[in-house]
């Protein structure tokens, strides 16, 4: 399965090598993963995830098809979480092959920067303070235009 | 019937995932027009629209997106994944 | 150890598992790993790495040092084989992270980029018609030079 | 005397790793002059040096590169590593 929405852990290294497993005309594999970080004031306990089942697999494999056609992908893996998640636990990996680095390389990050506005999940962060849903940053459609013109 | 759909901030506010709604609105600015006569929750959720996002049948539109055949409308605020 | 210069086969997963545990205030993982490829004619069998002993150690920390301190990187890790590898066996490894997204990609493209011109590595083909060293590429240099202006 | 070390095809025309050499050369265009007038295999190797790198003490440098306090000077091509 190439594209996962799941509530369970997940490790990085065991999906990146199953992932690279039986690839063929490879010459490059790119993975990303990202993982609850630490809020700068340390106060956060967790991350509640929430999305939007049905529309989150499709908008997923959707987003899977088009890095694929546009960067020239032998293949690419999606996972994402939902659920609550503790802090430095991996939220989201995704991971690129192709016979060439640099399709590789643009296609890993093409495809977190179109996930960021494309997929319905949402964050909620969970602190001592209390809780607080995560804004959509400026800097997330910035990074999405990106990939307009190029 | 329409099936309405909740997430996040809009879900709490509004305290449902979800509910069946008889709608004959035929884009999407007209149901939320419809929404908000029911009064609160609604009027206050649907007040300011600059922080809601829809997607209809699953597939996000814009407000004046048509309603016509549609099943499942959702609301909810810009998406955070990643 | 962040930097290693070795004849035998590395597993990427492996690798990337252990760069990730006990990383504090990272966001971030990206991995980039480079494979042997079979040739379009499809006789590659496989390619000999020569390199520099000595030389190849310090340009690796180098760039690794250089890379961490302009994307401010929390870490990163650079694997580089020597000797004989057959067709789809790892050749690089490249690990970076970081608090932020972009500073991880950027920083895993960058040490890809810079390597390939920087770190004493020969590639030679051996092919069933014969033995011919990989000639350096036109778009190394000008990949290697998207990195001045930025 | 000055250490030096061969790489890829460089190497294997020359037929050697490396050799210790006595020179007198101050930087890295005239030693390369004192190998040519060794002869063959020499003279042809460096013949064009546009293919040709070179490092003192494993630092790349230059064909005016010193090598004044130098202990070993490496040829070889281009690197392609990766």
């Amino acid at each position: 399965m190439r594209v996962r929405v799941q509530t369970e852990a997940f490790d990085a290294g065991v999906e990146l090598d199953a992932f690279s497993v039986g690839l063929s005309d490879v010459g490059a594999v790119v993975s990303f993963t990202g993982l609850v970080r630490q809020s700068p004031e340390g106060d956060l306990i967790a991350l509640e995830i929430e999305h939007y089942p049905g529309m989150t697999e499709r908008a997923l494999k959707d987003l899977r098809e088009r890095a694929i056609t546009r960067f020239e992908l032998s293949d690419a893996l999606l996972i994402h979480r939902y659920g609550r998640l503790a802090v430095s636990e991996p939220i989201v990996m995704v991971a690129t092959a192709s016979p060439h680095r640099e399709a590789a390389f643009k296609g890993a990050d093409f495809l977190m920067d179109t996930l960021k506005s494309n997929a319905p999940f949402w964050k909620k962060e969970i602190r001592k303070a209390g809780e607080a849903w995560v804004e959509a940053h400026g800097r997330d459609a910035k990074a999405l235009k990106r990939w307009e013109s190029s | 019937m329409i099936e309405l759909r909740y997430f996040a901030w809009i879900r709490e506010r509004i305290g449902l995932n979800g509910e069946s709604f008889a709608s004959g609105a035929k884009d999407v600015s007209s149901l939320i027009q419809e929404l908000r006569l029911r009064g609160a929750p609604y009027d206050h959720v649907f007040a300011d629209l600059s922080g809601i996002r829809v997607a209809v049948d699953q597939t996000v539109v814009e407000f004046d997106g048509s309603l016509v055949g549609a099943r499942e409308v959702a609301f909810f605020p810009p998406m955070t994944g990643g």
